[in-house]
């Protein structure tokens, strides 16, 4: 579809010169050392006929294989030859045509100043995107017609930036001048590096003066999206620990469970989300887009089950001994990350993100928020509200307080406290599972995943203070912030110090976290 | 309506309960007495399922529970007010309350009479049970007990800390609890005065046996005060 | 204050017992035994091939489990009898472990990958000079003050704040385990001059002596039984004088310590450093018999692993934590060989076993089935 | 002197002086200046002023709720105070206030006329001479009744003399003295968590006894004795009286009239009676909140 | 005795398990081949695998175990520098033997180890260079970006040098050194983001281990492209690209000696042997067997052991040692790998990749032959005057 589209532009645009792709041009782009190729390719390209066109199109699309000095273009099963078009039958031991970072970018930039008289205005925006920064100024001309050309004013205005940074090399001083002036106004990265290499080689005063105002404008207006970006990226750590605690927050914060094991009930949710991602790939591979919402019940209850099946089998004749749950909780952590390296392997296993979690949104110039981020921040906040009206506002959370207070007194109340603390643990486990599928979107999937995350998940809950699910959330989010706003400044490992000096002093003034209670009550 | 028989219980090797028997009727009250660390709360915790018994039966309404859980007693019927208060610290009053119902069906609302009986329970329904006074503390107790209007009562030292005023009022419920006729009330009670008023039968215990029992009317022609001195 | 009654009835008061049982006597000389005399004899003695001869290997496991016991031990005052749960008892370990590596550079020398003045990792940073924290690294005489002093004089800082906050359970346990992890990081980095990841390795001589020798790695055995036999005498002595009994209060009911007079903070901090300070020269004992330092030993991990071994073992008994850190080291170096792949499945079940089964840990077992002889 | 400190000084010279000129003379310390300029001893409390515990206008409140409102309170060396009042008003935190465990929000709290115990910690006050028995039985249950009372005797509580303390005879005789007091000479070697709670009462007395204070505060102390044993305690408490001074806290009436001679009345966080007994228990507002009818 | 004894010393557990288990399947599966051939000098191997768990103090005495008390004749181990490093001292005083199979940073040379991994000069150095010429996008800034620890210190000193001897100025390099385990890379992407404003930037990532991952996952989410910002990556390999989405990362680098990509006789020939042991033995991700440049170096090491002990005719560590100088194997790699006569090191092919779709990676560049080690960096100051062979006599035990 895009295809020919862009084989009607071509031939619109270049319809008066046409020239034949000739089998040298064919073989010249195909086979040889990268540069060669690319000469080749931007010659052909600049009078490009239709046949150059669909050529350059399945070169970028590692649709062509070669064999000696023979190309072929394959579709499907069948072959072709790109000069004369007839299909020919392709050799078993052809190879495929290899293209480097440096060759596929000549390709799309080709492909992109084509794209530039497309009908669509998406299809141009993304060709304005493609080219970037690409200041050749063999394109000059062709930019200056797009530029011309187009009507939507923010497509017209970034063009005009393009077209001044190609300008800024021009050998006509006014030019320079006037280019400069206007890629100050400029909120893209790409405009700096431009302006930085102009000023490096840049022999005139006045230019120079006219590049340093534009690149500090530039500077000024990038500032403002390294700075977004850092709280972004506190909140984001700050979503995850948030996700990694509020498990913790019950299974240890409520039921008093020093969970040494909660990490690993983390993996078995990521190991989950793994195994609906391999039975979507299997079976369903049209709706593999969505295998993550399958999965975030699964994982949730996988480890449900499982942290169903400790309470039951260990855990439940433990309480009142939080110590000694500790050593125990740390023995089934060792077997459960031992298991996993039975089951699956001590490899990670690969958990792609879904496409519409991959890339992101470009905010600023410089800022741009990834999907999978965005999506954990509000998949967290859900976690979160659904805990907090589990825990405050129904009969099962009152019962699981209850119980984890004083469980002989609650039973001589009629409630049945085995059962609760056993709902209690596997409610627990099971965040601590939806915590284990949202890591799977951002970092490892392995039989150490959940060792990562012990530490930070206990420090946030007891800097929270223990039992206070408000508390919880304030850690989780400032520990965040601090940790990225010092990241940025010091380098991680000092950031990462200076946060755990800095909960060491904390929990000097609050002995008993943010969220301390306070009175008689806190001593019961 | 609970007729317990033979109760034997240890705590590791030394024998608290001595083939303890006992019955206790509806609209009755029942007054255990005995001196300190005789057992009497070992024998209410063993009834309430707190700690298993070795040997003997107690029967509630015609089933054996020796058995059950204490939650499968607590809804059988049967309340309890512990010593020592064991209010849940960390939940509020409401709450306290709410967990007293835990058994009866979602939505059931607290008595409103409670609030009549323990006019404090009402002003400070949202502090937290732990920050109560020693005295509130144990009139959420009891209001908590009876917030299912158990047929059961079990009653351990319950006006430990309360100030006299409330004691009375909590006399009087207890007298009318029983009056009402479909209660039966087992109450353990240091406070002689108090015991002897409240009771229709009673009990004396010396280290883990009964060593009398007989109706209310005749403790004091009995000389139960001089049996729980030394 | 007295009473009227003129009369005092004879009370038979629980007379203070001895340190040790005869038995108990009995079996530490003959432990003084087997570590002074026995071992260096199927060592050095007995050939090689010989049904009685002690490996170098075998001399180098039981060493190094005899320092984690002292840790065990140290964890066993500040844990079982004080009820404090430390998780950061690794950095103590690490400290010793630290100064007497520092020492262990220095006495390479030359004969270093580089042949520089300089140990080999500040090489290869680019250094030029001996940072300041290695002033006294040279002198074995400091290192021996320092190895006590270091872990020591942290343990004091830390302790002094947190127990002043009277911060307690768990909050005490987690930043403990916050600092033992600041302690790795800081140690990880290769700018903080410890050798980063590597640590310190490939030592060759102590006091001018050559550590790869039989009969240095026999000496090196001796001290550290010695010290564990002296320091487990010295742990009996504390816990039975009314200063442990304080610790068990304070265990049992802090507010109730402080309404008796006692300041808690003295006493806490006084086993604290106590602790400390016996992991420290632990740590310092270490480093010369395994070969290596580096900042693993503070990872949370290996604190916590400190606590199980005197859990395995049976808390608040004092030969229970050593008997826990020989149990679970031992087992860990013969399931690693034998079952490679499933040694964790068998030390994991050894821990949640012990826990639902001995409560009081192995020594708990013997006891009770020595009271169930004695009936 | 800090300024707050000299301040405090003035302020209670000029308050003395209007009790005299009100002619309330016998409540300091016999009309002499005494205040100032004497040298006092460390560690000794100073009684001159014929008061050993002093509170004046404490407030404290918990979120918002005034447990304890300007509540002024003295009380005389060796005098046996009883303190009633309804539940909630605010007993148990006036001793949490005296002993340190609680800061109020303002007032002063002196011991002595010397002593301001705000300016000490749990530890330090108990070292003044300030014992307390708590509503809930506290006691170390993990050592034995024996340990338990060794702990509490009256020593130096230093580390360091902890670490070498033997008991010797004079103190093993106390020791077993107040067993036989506190009827556990039966239970020396167990373990204090393995007690009936009524047990555990009494070794906490004992453990007061053993600190030998000079002011004993008790909260509910016979709550859970039998009557028997509730007048076994009273008669202790009088043999005390005179020597040390105590604060009793309690609901049980008849035990309050066997040892009282005045009592006060709490109620929302200050006084409300003083008197005797039988002055206050005619009184109607104690009837209303406290007694009924 | 009927059997020999050859230890495997990998980690099966803990972090460094991810890339390790792997080579002591290799192992495995060597012995396993060499046995159905009729074993070394007509013995069979007998493999004594123990687990040294990440654990750098435990791989020591892991080493003591196998030499003093399972007397094996030669131990194939080790990924990390660090561990290796923890090793050394123990296999020089046993007078061991130690087959070392990774990419290290060279700066050692010890008599008893054989490197068959690569020396900075057969991969570090050519991939900077590939980054620095036109083809491979002509970079002027350059990205430093390593786990803190010896290798990627080492390595990225040796590379400053280099780039400086070649023109760039400090400005232009800006090193960076993450924990291992490290698993949040927002910061640092972003921070190489802001950095490549600065003109044309390559990052040259040492990162070892587990943090590839989220870093690499950072990298295709924040939209740095492999034709804007290359990274190309010491340490990453077809095993570790496992755990990621490599679409975002298409036409990012790795330089290595040997791609499971390359078309050769004997790699069709290995990867066939691994599919069907992974297979066989029911490994985990046998599904998608997998073949990697330390597995490689493993399968190559182990073979020339057993030429050399059947050229020595003894398993003698002195006489294998002498015996090993020279020897060839027909790498899968494609080239005729040869032991160095002196240095302990092997002569390898040096391949620059790029990342395809599937995990797997395009050969883009190549040594026209085999190169030999260069374990002293000339890039280093003093290292000009070491011999280029063990130096007799460095351990303690002999002299003193
Ligand atoms: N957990 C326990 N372990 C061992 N012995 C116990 C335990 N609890 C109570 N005892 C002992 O059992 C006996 C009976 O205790 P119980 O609590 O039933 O006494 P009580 O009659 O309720 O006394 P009180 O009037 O003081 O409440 C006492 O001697 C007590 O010391
Ligand atoms: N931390 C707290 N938070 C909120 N309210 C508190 C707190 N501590 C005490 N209170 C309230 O202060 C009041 C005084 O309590 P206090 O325990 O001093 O009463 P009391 O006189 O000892 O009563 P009792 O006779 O029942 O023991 C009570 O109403 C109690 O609920
Ligand atoms: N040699 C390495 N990769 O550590
Ligand atoms: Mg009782
Ligand atoms: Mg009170």
């Amino acid at each position: 579809m895009l295809f020919r589209h862009l084989l009607l532009i071509a031939t619109l645009f270049i319809a008066s010169r046409a020239y034949a792709l000739s089998p040298e041009e064919v073989k010249g782009m195909a086979i040889g050392e990268t540069e060669a190729r690319v000469e080749v390719l931007n010659k052909a390209a600049a009078n490009a006929d239709e046949k150059t066109m669909a050529f350059i199109q399945a070169l970028s699309d590692d649709a062509v294989k070669t064999r000696g000095d023979k190309v072929y273009v394959v579709k499907g099963d069948k072959a072709f030859d790109p000069v004369t078009g007839a299909e020919t039958p392709l050799p078993a031991d052809a190879e495929d045509v290899i293209n480097p970072n440096l060759m596929r970018s000549e390709l799309d930039n080709a492909l992109a100043a084509l794209k530039l008289f497309s009908k669509d205005e998406k299809v141009r925006r993304d060709a304005i995107k493609t080219l970037g920064s690409d200041n050749d100024e063999a394109r000059l001309p062709l930019i200056e017609k797009a530029y011309a050309a187009e009507t939507v004013p923010q497509l017209k205005s970034q063009l005009e930036l393009m077209r001044a940074a190609i300008l800024l090399g021009s050998s006509d001083k006014a030019k320079r001048l006037e280019a400069a002036a206007q890629l100050s106004a400029s909120k893209n990265p790409t405009t700096k590096t431009v302006l930085l290499e102009r000023l490096a080689t840049e022999t005139d005063a006045d230019v120079k003066v006219a590049l340093q105002a534009a690149l500090s404008k530039v500077d000024a207006s990038l500032a403002w999206g390294d700075k977004l970006g850092a709280i972004f990226s506190g909140i984001s750590l700050g979503s995850i620990l948030l996700l990694v605690a509020l498990g913790l927050a019950i299974t240890y914060g409520l039921m008093g469970v020093i969970n040494m094991a909660h990490g690993e009930l983390m993996m078995i949710g990521a190991y989950a989300t793994y195994v609906v991602q391999g039975l979507f790939q299997k079976y369903l591979p049209a709706a593999f887009d969505w295998y993550l919402l399958a999965a975030v019940p699964v994982a949730f209850m996988a480890s449900a089950l499982m942290g169903a099946v400790l309470e039951r089998s260990v855990i439940r004749f433990l309480y009142g001994r939080p110590l000694e749950t500790l050593l125990a909780t740390w023995g089934i952590s060792l077997m459960l990350q031992q298991l996993v390296r039975s089951i699956f392997g001590a490899q990670n296993v690969g958990v792609e993100n879904p496409v519409w979690m991959s890339g992101g949104v470009q905010v600023l110039g410089n800022l741009s928020l990834p999907y999978n981020r965005l999506v954990i921040i509000a998949f967290a906040a859900a976690v979160l509200l659904g805990v907090a009206w589990l825990i405050s506002r129904t009969r099962l959370g009152l019962f699981v307080r209850g119980v984890t207070q004083n469980r002989p007194i609650a039973s001589c109340m009629g409630v049945n406290t085995a059962r609760i603390d056993t709902y209690a643990f596997a409610l627990g486990s099971g965040i601590a599972g939806l915590a284990g599928c949202a890591l799977s979107q951002v970092g490892n999937v392995g039989p150490d995943l959940g060792q990562g995350y012990i530490v930070d998940s206990f420090m946030v809950v007891v800097l929270g203070g223990v039992g206070q699910l408000a508390g919880t959330v304030y850690a989780a989010l400032g520990l965040g912030i601090l940790n990225k706003f010092l990241e940025g400044w010091t380098g991680a490992v000092l950031a990462k110090i200076a946060v755990l000096v800095f909960i060491i002093i904390f929990i000097q003034k609050r002995p008993q976290g943010i969220f301390a209670m306070k009175g008689r009550s806190a001593e019961a | 309506m609970l007729n317990v028989k033979n109760i034997n219980q240890y705590y590791g090797g030394s024998h608290i309960l001595r083939d303890v028997s006992l019955d206790a009727y509806p609209g009755k009250v029942t007054v255990l007495l005995g001196r300190n660390g005789v057992g009497k709360t070992t024998l209410l915790k063993s009834l309430m399922g707190l700690i298993p018994i070795k040997t003997g039966s107690i029967d509630f309404n015609g089933k054996q529970i020796q058995g059950s859980t204490p939650y499968e007693r607590a809804r059988a019927g049967i309340g309890f007010v512990p010593q020592g208060r064991e209010i849940f610290a960390r939940l509020t009053v409401e709450e306290n309350l709410r967990m007293g119902l835990a058994y009866k069906r979602a939505g059931t609302p607290i008595p409103a009479e409670l609030y009549e009986l323990f006019p404090v329970l009402k002003q400070m329904l949202n502090r937290r049970g732990g920050d109560l006074s020693g005295g509130q503390q144990q009139q959420l107790a009891i209001a908590r007990a009876l917030a299912a209007k158990p047929r059961l009562l079990i009653l351990d030292e319950p006006t430990e800390g309360i100030q006299p005023s409330i004691i009375k009022d909590i006399g009087k419920v207890v007298r009318m609890l029983a009056d009402r006729g479909d209660m039966a009330i087992l109450l353990v009670e240091q406070y002689y005065d108090f015991a002897q008023e409240l009771a229709d039968d009673y009990l004396v215990m010396e280290r883990g046996e009964f060593i009398a029992r007989g109706q209310g009317k005749d403790m004091e022609a009995n000389g139960v005060r001089q049996l729980v001195a030394i | 204050m007295t009473t009227n009654a003129p009369m005092i009835p004879a009370v038979l008061l629980p007379a203070k017992g001895p340190l040790l049982t005869r038995a108990g006597w009995s079996t530490f000389m003959m432990a003084l035994i087997a570590v002074c005399a026995v071992a260096p004899m199927l060592n050095l003695w007995v050939p090689e091939g010989s049904l009685f001869h002690m490996s170098t290997y075998a001399v180098a496991l039981l060493g190094k489990i005899m320092c984690y016991a002292i840790c065990a031990l140290a964890m066993d005052l500040i844990w079982g009898y004080t009820g404090i749960l430390s998780l950061g008892h690794g950095v103590f370990f690490a400290l010793g472990g630290y100064v007497m590596g520092m020492y262990l550079m220095r006495q390479i020398g030359h004969d270093g990958n580089y042949k520089s003045d300089l140990p080999d990792f500040m090489v290869f940073l680019d250094w030029k000079t001996l940072p300041w924290h290695w002033t006294f690294s040279d002198s074995f005489i400091a290192t021996l003050f320092l190895i006590v002093l270091v872990p020591g004089v942290v343990a004091f800082v830390f302790g002094y704040f947190a127990f002043r906050s009277r911060i307690k359970g768990v909050y005490f346990s987690i930043i403990t385990q916050a600092m033992t992890f600041a302690a790795m990081l800081l140690f990880f980095r290769n700018e903080t001059g410890f050798g980063g990841n590597n640590g310190f390795t490939d030592f060759k001589r102590i006091l001018n002596i050559p550590l790869a020798t039989p009969s240095m790695r026999m000496t090196l055995f001796v001290i550290t039984g010695l010290t564990l036999l002296g320091f487990f005498l010295f742990a009996k002595w504390l816990v039975s004088s009314k200063f442990g009994r304080v610790l068990q209060a304070i265990r049992d009911a802090e507010t109730r310590v402080m309404f008796s007079g006692y300041n808690p903070l003295g006493y806490k901090l006084t086993i604290w450093v106590i602790s400390a300070v016996m992991c420290g020269v632990a740590g310092a004992l270490y480093v010369p018999q395994v070969g290596i330092i580096n900042p693993g030993e503070m990872s949370p991990a290996s604190s916590i692993e400190i606590a199980i071994w005197a859990a395995v073992g049976g808390r608040a008994s004092l030969i229970g934590p050593i008997v826990g850190a020989f149990i679970v080291n031992g087992a860990k170096s013969w399931l690693t060989v034998a079952y490679p792949e499933f040694w964790l499945y068998f030390l994991g079940a050894l821990f949640i076993g012990v826990t639902l089964f001995l409560p009081d840990g192995v020594v708990g077992l013997v006891k009770k089935f020595r009271k169930g002889s004695e009936k | 002197m800090t300024p707050d400190l000299l301040e405090q000084g003035a302020r209670r010279i000029e308050e003395h002086m209007a009790l005299l000129a009100a002619g309330g003379g016998n409540a300091g310390s016999g009309g002499r200046h005494a205040s100032t300029g004497r040298v006092v001893e460390s560690g000794e409390v100073d009684v001159t002023h014929g008061r050993i515990l002093y509170l004046d206008d404490v407030s404290v409140s918990f979120d918002g709720f005034k447990a304890i409102n300007k509540l002024s309170l003295d009380i005389a060396p060796g005098e046996l105070r009883c303190i009633i009042g309804p539940n909630g008003a605010g007993k148990t935190t006036m001793m949490d206030i005296i002993t340190g465990k609680t800061r109020p929000d303002e007032g002063t709290v002196f011991f002595g006329s010397t002593i301001d115990l705000l300016r000490y910690k749990e530890a330090e006050i108990a070292q003044l001479g300030i014992g307390r028995k708590f509503q809930k039985p506290t006691v170390f249950e993990q050592l034995t009744v024996f340990e338990n009372l060794e702990l509490a005797l009256k020593t130096n509580k230093g580390v360091k003399s902890s670490m070498f303390f033997r008991l010797d005879s004079q103190q093993s005789d106390r020791l077993a003295e107040i067993l036989v007091t506190i009827h556990l000479a039966g239970s020396v070697g167990r373990m204090a968590g393995n007690l009936s709670h009524g047990q555990k009462q009494w070794l906490e007395i004992g453990m007061l006894l053993m600190q030998d204070p000079k002011l004993l505060l008790l909260d509910e102390p016979v709550a859970g004795m039998t009557d028997e044993e509730t007048a076994r305690t009273a008669e202790l408490f009088l043999t005390l009286k005179g020597k040390h001074s105590l604060m009793v806290v309690e609901h049980d009436m008849s035990f309050i009239k066997t040892i009282s001679e005045i009592v006060t009345v709490l109620c929302d966080g200050s006084v409300l009676a003083q008197g005797t007994l039988d002055e206050v228990q005619a009184d109607e507002r104690v009837i209303e909140v406290y007694l009924g009818r | 005795a009927d059997t020999i004894k050859v230890g495997v010393l990998h980690s099966l557990s803990g972090t460094m398990a991810i890339s390790e288990t792997t080579l002591k399947d290799t192992v495995l599966m060597a012995i396993e081949e060499i046995n159905a051939k009729g074993g070394v000098m007509g013995k069979k191997l007998e493999p004594v695998v123990v687990d040294p768990a990440s654990n750098w103090p435990l791989f020591a005495e892991k080493t003591k175990q196998l030499l003093g008390q399972d007397k094996v004749a030669v131990i194939f181990g080790c990924w990390t520098s660090v561990s290796r490093k923890s090793v050394l001292p123990v296999v020089e005083e046993m007078n061991g033997l130690l087959f070392y199979p990774v990419q290290y940073e060279g700066e050692e040379l010890s008599k008893n180890v054989f490197y068959t991994g690569a020396a900075p000069n057969q991969q570090a150095i050519p991939a900077v260079d590939y980054l620095m010429s036109k083809a491979g996008g002509g970079a002027k800034r350059w990205v430093l970006l390593g786990t803190d620890y010896v290798y990627p210190r080492t390595t990225n000193k040796i590379l400053r040098a280099y780039l400086k001897s070649k023109g760039v100025a400090d400005k232009d390099i800006d090193e960076k050194y993450t924990p291992f385990g490290h698993s949040d890379y927002q910061t640092i992407v972003a921070d190489v983001k802001k950095f490549s404003q600065g003109g044309k930037t390559a990052v040259v990532s040492t990162i070892n281990g587990d943090s590839n991952v989220p870093f690499y996952k950072e990298l295709g989410n924040a939209g740095l492209k492999a034709k804007d910002v290359p990274v190309v990556a010491f340490s990453v390999g077809e095993e570790e690209l496992r755990g990621v989405d490599t679409k975002p990362l298409v036409g990012h680098l790795a330089a290595w000696n040997y791609f499971m990509s390359i078309k050769s006789p004997a790699n069709t020939e290995f990867i066939k042997k691994w599919s069907a042991y992974a297979k066989a033995k029911k490994l985990p991700g046998s599904d998608k067997p997998l073949t990697n440049d330390p597995m490689e170096a493993t399968y190559i090491g182990i073979n020339m052991w057993k030429q050399a002990v059947e050229k020595a005719k003894s398993t003698d560590t002195d006489k294998v040692i002498a015996a090993m100088a020279g020897q060839t194997f027909n790498a899968p790699s494609g080239i005729v790998s040869k032991m160095d006569e002196k240095n302990h090191h092997l002569h390898k092919s040096v391949f620059i990749g790029e990342i395809k779709a599937d995990g797997q990676f395009n050969v883009v560049w190549k040594t026209p032959g085999p190169v030999k080690a260069k374990p002293w960096s000339p890039y280093i100051e003093g290292n000009d005057k070491k011999p280029d062979e063990p130096v007799k006599g460095t351990s303690v035990a002999t002299t003193k």
